[in-house]
């Protein structure tokens, strides 16, 4: 009986961190903040523009021109084939949607769940968010066979009298994807308002004007404030359905279709899984980046950032290892002659390596690093396993869309598909997405100052009492 | 420089300087609208006018209206067989194009004014047998010179005749505004 | 407008309308995969060609393509065996899916001649309509085959004389990047119907047929109207060699095939 | 109240802050005649003043509506003005109108937040206003209007419970 009147709780290693790891417990004046973040923004030197530069010229070329060539030659220049009426596009559409995701669920569900962790990273994972649904638009007009009619597809009255089909799941896609382009850009440019009137008071010429225009004259009174925080905690609640519902209805692409290894129902949530996979990578990966690149980065965001976004990492592979597992055991055990067939095409297909790295990268990888405290407070380790799961995230839809396209009903039409011009338009976009991102971030405080100083006034009020009272941050 | 520019732009002069732009692009945009519905040029200008008083009737110089898709042009040896036997038109310069054409045996080069692109299959011959005449879509020739289109031939305008001509009758509604009626 | 009364409003008509109006039976153990069917199709639609390496490559545009399957290609060479040909075209299925799935209803039902249509100026080139398609059917314009501009002329372009007189005034000449398909020669169906009602009659069978049965040399092709059971399309039909491809989905093709014959 | 004068007062921290709005209720002042500005948002009642209003969610929730029946106009409206089959499914299909009714009702409750948001704060306004850029540093700043002849009284109130500053506010270009 003794033992039990021992403390059951021993004192933890991580209880006697130092809490000024944490950048809630390591506040800095604002005014000292506010002058980091503007002067980040400043600070170019003659890397970046050589970087920016030849992102430039790979937009120009390989996004620009092999578009231009595209639409003036007809799809004949891609790799699209009979049977493989859709390729490395329509990858990449849900690659860039699945990126998307990530900024709205860190920004909406961890501001819903109140993880006060998330403050430094919000404005950098929402930008994400809405450049990334800017390259799926753009590889969803790249596929397209007649681009310049795309706009039959919205309902506009017209001559003809004849409306876009809402049965088609495209049209959702088309509805979905518009909605939540429209609102994460709305959903980025709300918490921004109190930081470019931030800027605009630090800032002469060209940004000041441009501030001033985009400040749209805050002061931050209450009223205002008030205003403001409302339509964000509406933002929150509202954009977090409908993030699950874009990549749903993406799945719903597939899933619609009575094709073999695609009609399938788990497809709905595996997707929107597969899309946090993906983009939670790229999160860790633009932080890295951030960090590394920006000046006075480092201060604000930390190895907790990348232990929150490790952990969630490890928690959404495993989801993902779930439902492909769910995806897999039904054919499997069904035993439906397509299905099966498009397994074993896609495991010991001529293709069969892309399978193998696909599980590799997307459950190896992260369970075999993100187990480990330590490595996962490694910014470069948590990059390059974002990398990896990036690269495994887009070969599983090139699994799912080209080879699945591959084989179908009808033997007779099988045919392999080798991509043409859509590996430069890839790279290009992939060109267009840096390219944005950087020069945003000369551009826009991609630290929400305001909201970092929020929590860390949060955090010392909470110590005005006579019990100091743990904070959220703490009790997890 | 960009500041001086506007706060030039900002004065007076500058706001007249930008109307009269702005008023400079507008008429260029209508007169291009302008331009695109305009009758094009034709060789001759033939006055419908003129036929249609003389009593002549549609059909006979378009004779495939009712007979087949297209309603056709006469040809020049038709205009020639009769303008040759009048002395004022013999010998009239205004036809001698086509007086030329006939004797060289090159043809005229008519410019199509009423036609619909190639991804419609229209067909003459079931509308007049619909109990359309030519004037309901191709107006009164009796006040025309050169042919005009009365109005836009386009899908809404064709749509807008079906329905109407379906009426009640849910079997023939659905053949006249079926896809499959006019695209193939 | 008043409203259709014919169409299903809240819930499917998938068991609706079994019947159909034209149909079409390929006798397999006739054909002997000549492809006077293919030839005559593309004459007929202004299929263009397009090329040796686009065709190596999968993208021939035929409407119509004989199917040939080998069996037992994993053994020796004398086991080999070649199954029947299996002339295949867009089969006008009734719950045809490729038709919900496009987003500018480019790909639309005919209801009066229960077709499927593919409406070439109204497509955009999603291309999800041959995705959906379990017959494989459907082709794509990946280049502009049929470009016969001013640009490309005789001069530079030697296909340019022959190919431009030989097109079909009554079938659209297709763009790049537009999805097309067989109609069912229905350039030829409306003509029929339309001397018919020009003389005050119903169609008569064997009237007419589509170019793909006119030139069978076997008459393994047989075209006609499914809804009239005197037709000899219907009576074809009803042997009991038929069936239909892929019947499981319930898409309801219009085409059957007899095969097992001795 | 013949001529009234507009002050700023500046405040490093939240309790000398709720102090001054004590001091000026003391004085006689009621909350609408003064306005707390400050670079993150304050609660009302860390100050001891009453909430804001706003009206942004019920703004929101018409657009909401709104955008319900646009979604549904686009899905069983359209089908109306010109009915086409397809694939054998029903011209007003109640699942497929589901998806769509749901994403025109969240981007019309979500576009009119947004709007909301603009039309309930006076945005953009680029007129000029009674501002001092400390505020975006972290301070907190007590804006409010006094008699002219009782101004000394309410400079030295505000400066005993804290302020850095009692300045007149002057409006200026942000």
């Amino acid at each position: 009986m003794t033992s039990l009147a021992k403390p059951l709780a021993r004192p933890h290693a991580e209880e006697h961190e130092d809490p000024r790891e944490h950048l809630m417990h390591d506040p800095l004046p604002r005014g000292k903040m506010n002058e980091m973040v503007m002067e980040a923004m400043h600070e170019t030197n003659w890397k970046f523009w050589v970087v920016t530069g030849i992102l430039a010229v790979l937009v120009a070329t390989c996004l620009g021109y092999a578009w231009y060539y595209l639409i003036d030659k007809g799809l004949g220049v891609a790799g699209v084939n009979m049977p493989v009426f859709w390729g490395i596009f329509l990858v990449d559409v849900v690659f860039w949607i699945g990126i998307s995701h990530a900024g709205t669920f860190i920004s909406a569900i961890l501001r819903v769940l109140k993880v006060e962790s998330r403050r430094p990273f919000t404005r950098a994972a929402e930008l994400m968010t809405t450049f990334g649904l800017v390259q799926a638009a753009i590889s969803v007009f790249m596929h397209m066979g007649r681009v310049w009619l795309s706009y039959w597809m919205a309902p506009i009255p017209n001559e003809r009298m004849i409306w876009p089909d809402f049965h088609s799941p495209l049209m959702w896609d088309f509805m979905a994807i518009s909605t939540y382009l429209l609102c994460s850009t709305m959903y980025l440019f709300l918490p921004l308002i109190p930081d470019m009137a931030m800027a605009r008071d630090r800032s002469t010429g060209w940004r000041k004007t441009l501030y001033k225009i985009l400040g749209l004259g805050f002061r931050g009174t209450e009223g205002e404030w008030k205003n403001l925080t409302t339509a964000m905690n509406l933002f929150a609640f509202a954009i977090i359905p409908v993030m699950f519902s874009v990549h749903t209805i993406v799945s719903w692409d597939f899933a619609m279709a009575s094709r073999p290894g695609w009609s399938s129902t788990v497809f709905g949530p595996y997707f929107v899984i597969g899309a946090l996979h993906s983009g939670m990578a790229a999160v860790a990966i633009v932080l890295f980046l951030l960090r590394s690149t920006m000046k006075h980065y480092k201060y604000f965001i930390r190895p907790e950032h990348f232990d929150t976004i490790g952990m969630l990492m490890l928690l959404v592979s495993m989801a993902w290892a779930y439902f492909y597992f769910n995806d897999y055991i039904v054919p499997w055990y069904g035993g439906d002659v397509w299905d099966k067939l498009f397994q074993e095409w896609a495991e010991k297909g001529p293709l069969w390596y892309l399978w193998y790295t696909m599980l590799f990268c997307n459950i190896v990888v992260p369970w075999s690093i993100l187990w480990n405290k330590k490595w996962r407070r490694t910014p470069w380790l948590l990059a390059s396993a974002g990398i990896l799961i990036n690269v495994g995230m887009w070969l599983e839809r090139y699994i799912i869309i080209p080879e699945g396209l591959t084989i179908n009903r009808m033997p007779f039409t099988w045919r392999l598909y080798i991509p043409g011009v859509e590996i430069a338009l890839t790279v290009g976009m992939f060109a267009l997405f840096l390219l944005l991102y950087m020069l945003a971030s000369r551009v826009i405080p991609l630290i929400p100052v305001w909201e970092v100083q929020e929590g860390q006034e949060a955090h010392l009020l909470r110590k005005i009492g006579k019990a100091e009272i743990p904070t959220l941050s703490e009790l997890e | 420089m960009i500041k001086k520019f506007f706060a030039w732009l900002k004065q007076p002069l500058g706001l007249i300087a930008v109307g009269i732009v702005f008023l400079a692009l507008f008429s260029a945009a209508v007169y291009g609208i302008y331009t695109t519905q305009q009758s094009p040029e034709q060789p001759i200008q033939f006055p419908h006018k003129t036929h249609v008083a003389f009593g002549i009737q549609c059909l006979y110089c378009h004779p495939g209206a009712n007979k087949g898709p297209a309603a056709g042009l006469p040809s020049q040896t038709k205009c020639w067989g009769c303008h040759n036997q009048i002395v004022k038109t013999r010998d009239s310069a205004l036809l001698a194009p086509l007086k030329d054409a006939v004797l060289s045996g090159q043809s005229i080069q008519w410019v199509p004014v009423a036609m619909v692109p190639d991804f419609v299959q229209f067909n003459h011959r079931a509308h007049i047998a619909a109990g359309k005449n030519c004037e309901d879509c191709h107006g009164d020739l009796s006040q025309m010179t050169i042919y005009e289109n009365p109005q836009v031939l386009n899908m809404g305008w064709c749509i807008n005749c079906h329905k109407q001509s379906a009426g009640d009758d849910q079997a023939l509604l659905t053949k006249l505004t079926d896809c499959g009626t006019c695209h193939y | 407008m008043s409203t259709n009364l014919e169409l299903p409003m809240f819930t499917n008509n998938s068991e609706a309308e079994l019947g159909g109006r034209w149909g079409m039976v390929i006798d397999k153990d006739l054909c002997t995969g000549c492809q006077a069917c293919v030839a005559a199709c593309s004459m007929e639609n202004n299929v263009p060609f397009v090329g040796e390496e686009d065709a190596g490559y999968g993208r021939s545009m035929q409407w119509i393509r004989i199917e040939r399957l080998w069996e037992g290609l994993d053994g020796d060479y004398r086991e080999v065996k070649m199954t029947d040909y299996q002339p295949l075209m867009c089969q006008q299925c009734h719950n045809a899916p490729c038709e919900p799935v496009c987003p500018v209803y480019a790909s639309v039902h005919s209801m009066s001649e229960d077709l499927n249509l593919q409406v070439y100026n109204r497509c955009v080139g999603t291309r999800y309509c041959a995705n959906n398609c379990p017959y494989q059917a459907r082709v794509f314009n990946w280049r502009d085959y049929a470009d016969y501009r001013e640009t490309n002329t005789a001069d530079n372009d030697p296909r340019w004389s022959v190919f431009q007189n030989q097109l079909n005034p009554d079938v659209t000449v297709r763009r790049r990047g537009v999805m097309e398909k067989c109609t069912f020669c229905i350039q030829r169906i409306h003509q029929a119907e339309n001397q018919a009602k020009a003389e005050g009659r119903e169609v008569r069978d064997g009237e007419f047929t589509t170019a793909c049965a006119q030139a069978c040399p076997a008459n393994a092709i047989v075209f006609g109207r499914i809804d009239d059971p005197e037709s000899m399309v219907s009576l074809a039909a009803e042997t009991s060699r038929g069936s239909r491809l892929h019947e499981e989905l319930r898409t309801m093709p219009r085409v059957t095939y007899l095969a097992g014959g001795a | 109240m013949s001529e009234t004068i507009t002050f700023l007062a500046m405040f490093e921290d939240f309790e000398p802050a709720s102090l001054g709005v004590e001091k000026l209720h003391d004085l006689g002042l009621s909350d609408d005649d003064m306005n707390v500005i400050s670079g993150i948002p304050i609660k009302g009642a860390i100050l001891g003043r009453p909430s804001a209003i706003t009206y942004v969610s019920r703004i929101a929730m018409v657009g909401a509506l709104l955008g319900m029946a646009f979604g549904l106009f686009l899905i069983y409206g359209i089908p109306y003005l010109y009915p086409l089959l397809v694939g054998g499914q029903p011209i007003f299909p109640i699942p497929q109108g589901i998806i769509i009714t749901f994403e025109m009702t969240m981007l019309g409750l979500m576009g009119f937040a947004f709007i909301g948001m603009f039309v309930d704060s006076g945005f953009p306004s680029y007129t000029p206003k009674e501002y001092t850029p400390e505020i975006s540093d972290g301070k907190i700043a007590i804006l409010f209007s006094c008699p002219e002849s009782d101004q000394k009284k309410f400079v030295d109130a505000l400066t005993k419970a804290g302020a850095e500053s009692v300045v007149p506010a002057e409006a200026r270009h942000l």
